[in-house]
């Protein structure tokens, strides 16, 4: 019921440039891009990097990502880890239960595309985009904080780019 | 009055909650905030480890007991290579063995720190966690130094090690020493030792001895239980029998021996001893070249072995069957967090939700281990 | 004294429409800057940062925060209580903002100085817990459910020791008009009630009393807030958000809202009851720093010290259990408060 | 005590139930135990006073040879400090074992896992279920001839 999914049906026909458009979108991914909350949640390894990045050291709360327990409250999910096939419908349970607009950022090799366990895990999902759709993809086994906080930033550059008026993406 | 219908509540924790550490599910089954079961459902993190130890070389397999409990990779590296070693029956340089010991107590360092600090976030205090996690940052900046990685080193190798490491390194260890004794101190005071915590750990979760030893548990939480059984100290491999230090058990302080208070403060100890062994490493280590054993092609004959060593988390233990091919035909990786976490069911039984979060973060699991 | 918009419009419709204007101003603005303090005041205690890339040092964060929240969808769960689950959100937020209607902030200014304000105020805090339970119950998920419960038991035990803890100072004064307690508390920072209260000398003898009395208020309050250590409501370790789990967007922005506006509506209560209200600390000393304006300076001076002790505590101690938290209120706080009690009527009896 | 003294021991008292003693191979020696009796000799072996093995350190299951499957025993004593390895060995048509769980309680979960990942019954064992792989997983992933399935859950398994 978010304010966005409402003005869906009514802003088709908004030309991009239309100034209320523009600088109403300006401050909505402005919030939209430094309040993004994240699930805390964690997966396997990255996880253990994940926790480091909002830990003292790198500090994700000076760009406003807390993380919240609940999945109804976050806005990204940081996929940190090795997606099994068991924990491949979880995950995608999770996805559902997140609120529009949300955001998935795929973190390490494995939820990229399996990582070292491509060849002979039997029971690794070979990335996790076979599942969910993933927004920005973060290489590493495991990426350093600061490769996640690239990842981060890229994501934030996405919001900055999206419109009420044209459909990206 | 009608009689009023009472019935138990199965409650789902996890996969994703916030202190199941992890992927571990838990079913509980309640009666109002009373738990009466508790179903642990593993393999959300079943990485296929065994699988693919079986389809790769011999070295080609220390990555993969990096991630498998990826908390104290150091300490795996070492189990598994000692297996191999003694498959492969060689001697092993001296110098390597103290950076090996050095490393892997550096290890256990970090990775007391993340569980002291995730089961101060357990009980509800966030603060002790980021300063255990400042400190464990100095820690991974010492192995940084040495291997270029943070959390998965792929350091020690059958024979050998990647690196040699520099006497930057000694004189950067030494200074963490240095700094990190009074920490110790600094986190004690603000959580060990702090009311409501004893409260919340202490006379909750009580692990008696013989359950410990007949279940299989290890380590800290084995220790706790006022065991004092260190495969350091009782079948000591590497060069472990060097050193001088002391084998830390609970001794119910606060609360019972064999609590929860009791399975967390021994590691709080534990750090302490590290330090020892650290310094004393440092101390004595002879020169020499950390690649003049590391053979040209891992082969060893038909045979296989079982090593135990004594991981932060406890025990652990790799069994190797070798077919005399170049990769393994079976490897078996008895992992430490499996066998904790098996008591969880008869210790948390009585007890209420609170405290099976506190029960459950006083065995410090990895899934990455349980899995594999 | 009048109040001062009675003063200006006179006693009419207009006047009655326009007192709230500054006090949901003011709590509005509270809400938001209070969880951005919260977060730069942990951020600090933890050596971090905190957040700083909105604006300098985050200040538009909890502003661009709410602005996220109101796009957010708003899930519905499909086998939710309907009315309650819609109802909850509004019924907390509600109670919590209702609570400042009898804050004194000044001697010009109050809401509504009612003769039975500090029972208005414990009356209408409490039907909080009745949104509590409301969410809990819709939200059909067992966690909420177990938060919900939670809450209930632990704010009707904690309304006991807060009420006997607050009726020490009702007694001395006489009144239960929250202004005239700030009133009688004028002439300097020994004439608070912590210090006994204005009169003779003898106070002094039951001064330990109302320290006593004034910790025990402000931990009650805290537990019937829901921060922590007494946060078994959300205890996030346990009950993931607790009765909140469910909501999503708006909704959920307003049990956050509510959480900090009920903070500072209980430390008003502990600083109008215990530290003097408005009242300058430096009495007729100086005359200038008692006119009503510098007067709200104080009450919110006071007021936010104890909303940074709140987060202070929060960011430092681990969460108690629920049998604790009862054993707690039922084995000591209770007792402590009525020994106080019987104490403060011998005192007024003989002295 | 030595390794031989316990193989005597059991020898003894087991007779045909425990096979030879081998040490031949590097690393620790050891012998087989008859898959049916291995209940017995563990209880033998944890109450027995100069043994007190009371501890099951590792039960791993084995894709032994081409029409074998086994079960290896690595069991220590906390009190005594000795060790053993034992090895149970049982053919792939019929690979039933007798659980040792009531025993030593560590071995619950490993016998869910060789059950998981080798396919050994436990015969005895209070709740054989998979423990690491979902419930409706097919095959059994470490027996040498396994096949990874195309599709699970509508999800693709092969990279």
């Amino acid at each position: 019921m978010g304010i966005l999914n409402k003005l869906d049906n009514t802003v088709e026909h908004f030309e991009s440039g239309n100034i209320i458009i523009t600088s109403m979108d300006k401050l909505l991914n402005w919030s939209r891009l430094s309040s993004m909350w994240q699930m805390f949640f964690g997966l396997a390894c990255c996880a253990i990097e994940m926790m480091a990045t909002s830990a003292s050291h790198y500090d994700l709360d000076r760009f406003g990502i807390i993380p919240r327990p609940s999945p109804r409250h976050v806005d990204i999910i940081l996929i940190s880890g090795t997606v099994t096939l068991k924990m491949a419908t979880r995950i995608k349970r999770l996805w559902d239960q997140m609120p529009e607009p949300k955001y998935v950022i795929s973190m390490g090799s494995c939820s990229n595309c399996g990582g070292p366990y491509w060849e002979h895990g039997y029971n690794v999902l070979k990335g996790v985009d076979r599942v969910i759709p993933v927004d920005v993809y973060v290489p590493g086994c495991p990426p350093r904080p600061e490769a996640l906080l690239e990842g981060l930033i890229k994501l934030q550059e996405k919001i900055r780019n999206q419109s009420l008026a044209k459909h990206t993406a | 009055m009608a009689e009023l219908r009472t019935e138990e509540l199965t409650i789902n924790m996890g996969p994703q909650h916030p202190s199941t550490h992890g992927v571990l599910r838990l079913v509980l089954t309640l009666n109002g905030e009373i738990v009466t079961n508790v179903k642990p459902v593993l393999g959300y993190l079943h990485r296929c480890f065994e699988k693919h130890a079986e389809a790769m070389t011999y070295p080609q397999v220390i990555p993969y007991t990096d991630r498998m409990d990826y908390l104290n990779s150091m300490s795996n590296e070492l189990a598994y290579v000692l297996a191999v070693e003694k498959l492969l029956g060689i001697e092993i340089p001296e110098r390597v063995e103290y950076i090996r010991v050095i490393m892997a107590e550096l290890q256990r360092i970090a990775s007391h720190l993340v569980a002291i600090g995730t089961y101060g976030n357990d009980a509800g205090a966030f603060t002790p966690f980021l300063y255990c996690f400042m400190d464990r940052e100095k820690v991974l900046e010492l192995f940084e130094m040495v291997c270029g990685a943070r959390l998965l080193y792929n350091y020690i190798w059958v024979g050998g090690l990647s690196h040699d490491i520099t006497p930057e390194f000694i004189t950067k260890t030494k200074e963490f020493i240095k700094y990190f004794r009074p920490r110790i101190k600094q986190v004690n005071n603000l959580l060990s030792y702090n009311k409501i915590f004893i409260e919340r750990t202490a006379n909750i979760g009580m692990l008696p001895q013989d359950v410990a030893v007949n279940a299989g548990v290890s380590g800290p939480t084995l220790r706790g239980s006022g065991v004092k059984y260190d495969l350091r100290k009782e079948d000591p491999y590497s060069i472990y029998n060097k050193f001088d230090f002391d084998v830390c058990v609970g001794t119910g302080e606060y609360g019972t021996v064999g609590d929860c208070w009791n399975r967390y403060i021994v590691r709080a100890y534990e750090m302490e001893q590290s330090l020892r062994i650290i310094e004393q490493a440092l101390d004595s280590i002879p020169e020499g070249d950390v690649h003049s054993a590391v053979p040209k092609r891992v082969k060893p004959v038909a045979g296989e072995s079982y090593v135990r060593t004594e991981s932060p988390k406890g025990e652990l233990g790799y069994y190797i069957i070798s077919d005399g091919s170049l990769n393994p035909y079976r490897v078996k990786a008895r992992s430490t967090s499996f066998c904790n976490l098996s008591v969880i069911n008869q210790i948390s039984r009585g007890h209420m939700i609170a405290d099976v979060v506190m029960i459950l973060g006083s065995f410090d699991i990895v899934l990455g281990c349980i899995d594999r | 004294m009048e109040n001062i918009f009675t003063q200006w419009f006179g006693d009419n419709l207009l006047t009655y429409i326009l007192i709230p204007v500054p006090i949901i101003a003011y709590v509005s603005v509270f809400a938001l800057y209070a969880v951005l303090a919260e977060r730069k005041i942990s951020a600090w205690m933890q050596n971090r940062i905190g957040p700083n890339r909105t604006d300098k040092f985050g200040l538009l964060q909890t502003i661009l925060d709410a602005v996220k929240l109101m796009q957010k969808e708003l899930i519905l769960p499909s086998r939710r209580d309907n009315l309650y689950f819609r109802m909850a959100p509004y019924i907390v937020f509600t109670a919590a903002f209702m609570g400042y209607a009898v804050l004194p902030f000044s001697s010009v200014f109050i809401g509504v100085d009612l003769n039975l304000g500090l029972f208005y105020f414990f009356a209408i805090t409490s039907i909080g817990v009745v949104g509590v339970l409301m969410a809990g119950w819709a939200s059909n998920n067992k966690y909420s459910l177990f938060g919900g419960m939670r809450t209930v038991a632990q704010i009707v035990s904690y309304e006991i020791p807060t009420a006997l803890s607050a009726i020490v100072v009702v007694m001395l004064a006489g009144t239960l008009s929250m202004q005239k307690f700030a009133l009688i508390q004028s002439g300097g920072i020994f004439n608070w009630y912590i210090f006994g209260g204005p009169g003779s000398p003898i106070k002094i003898i039951i001064i330990p009393i109302m320290v006593v009395s004034a910790v025990l208020l402000f931990l009650s309050t805290l537990a019937e807030t829901n921060r922590t250590p007494f946060d078994l409501t959300e205890a996030d370790s346990e009950l993931v958000a607790g009765v909140h789990i469910e909501y999503s967007g708006m909704m959920f922005a307003m049990f956050f809202f509510a959480e900090y506006a009920q903070m500072f509506a209980v430390s008003g209560i502990v600083t109008t009851l215990f530290l003097g209200g408005w009242q300058s600390p430096f009495g007729e000393l100086i005359p200038f720093l008692n006119t009503p304006v510098f007067q709200v300076f104080w009450f919110l001076a006071k007021g936010l010290s104890l909303v940074f002790v709140q987060i202070w505590l929060r960011w430092t101690l681990p969460r108690v259990r629920i049998d604790q938290l009862m054993t707690m209120c039922w084995k000591f706080f209770i007792p402590i408060a009525l020994v106080n009690l019987f104490l403060i009527g011998l005192y007024i009896i003989f002295a | 005590m030595e390794i031989t003294e316990i193989y005597n021991k059991l020898k003894k008292v087991f007779g045909d139930g425990i096979g030879d003693l081998k040490t031949d191979l590097p690393a620790y020696p050891f012998f087989f135990a008859d898959a049916s009796k291995i209940n017995a000799v563990s209880l033998f072996l944890r109450d027995e006073e100069s043994l007190q093995f009371d501890n099951l350190s590792c039960l791993s299951g084995v894709d032994y040879d081409k029409d074998n499957l086994a079960v290896v025993y690595h069991i220590y004593s906390y009190a005594l400090k000795h060790n053993i390895v034992v090895k149970c060995i049982v053919p792939k048509s019929a690979p039933v074992v007798q659980t040792v769980s009531d025993v030593w309680a560590a071995a619950d979960w490993h016998e869910r896992e060789a059950y998981d990942l080798i396919g050994i019954n436990f015969e005895g064992h209070p709740d054989l279920r998979r423990i690491l792989l979902s419930e409706d997983w097919e095959g059994h992933p470490l027996r040498k001839d396994y096949k990874v399935p195309e599709f699970y859950n509508g999800m693709k398994v092969p990279y």
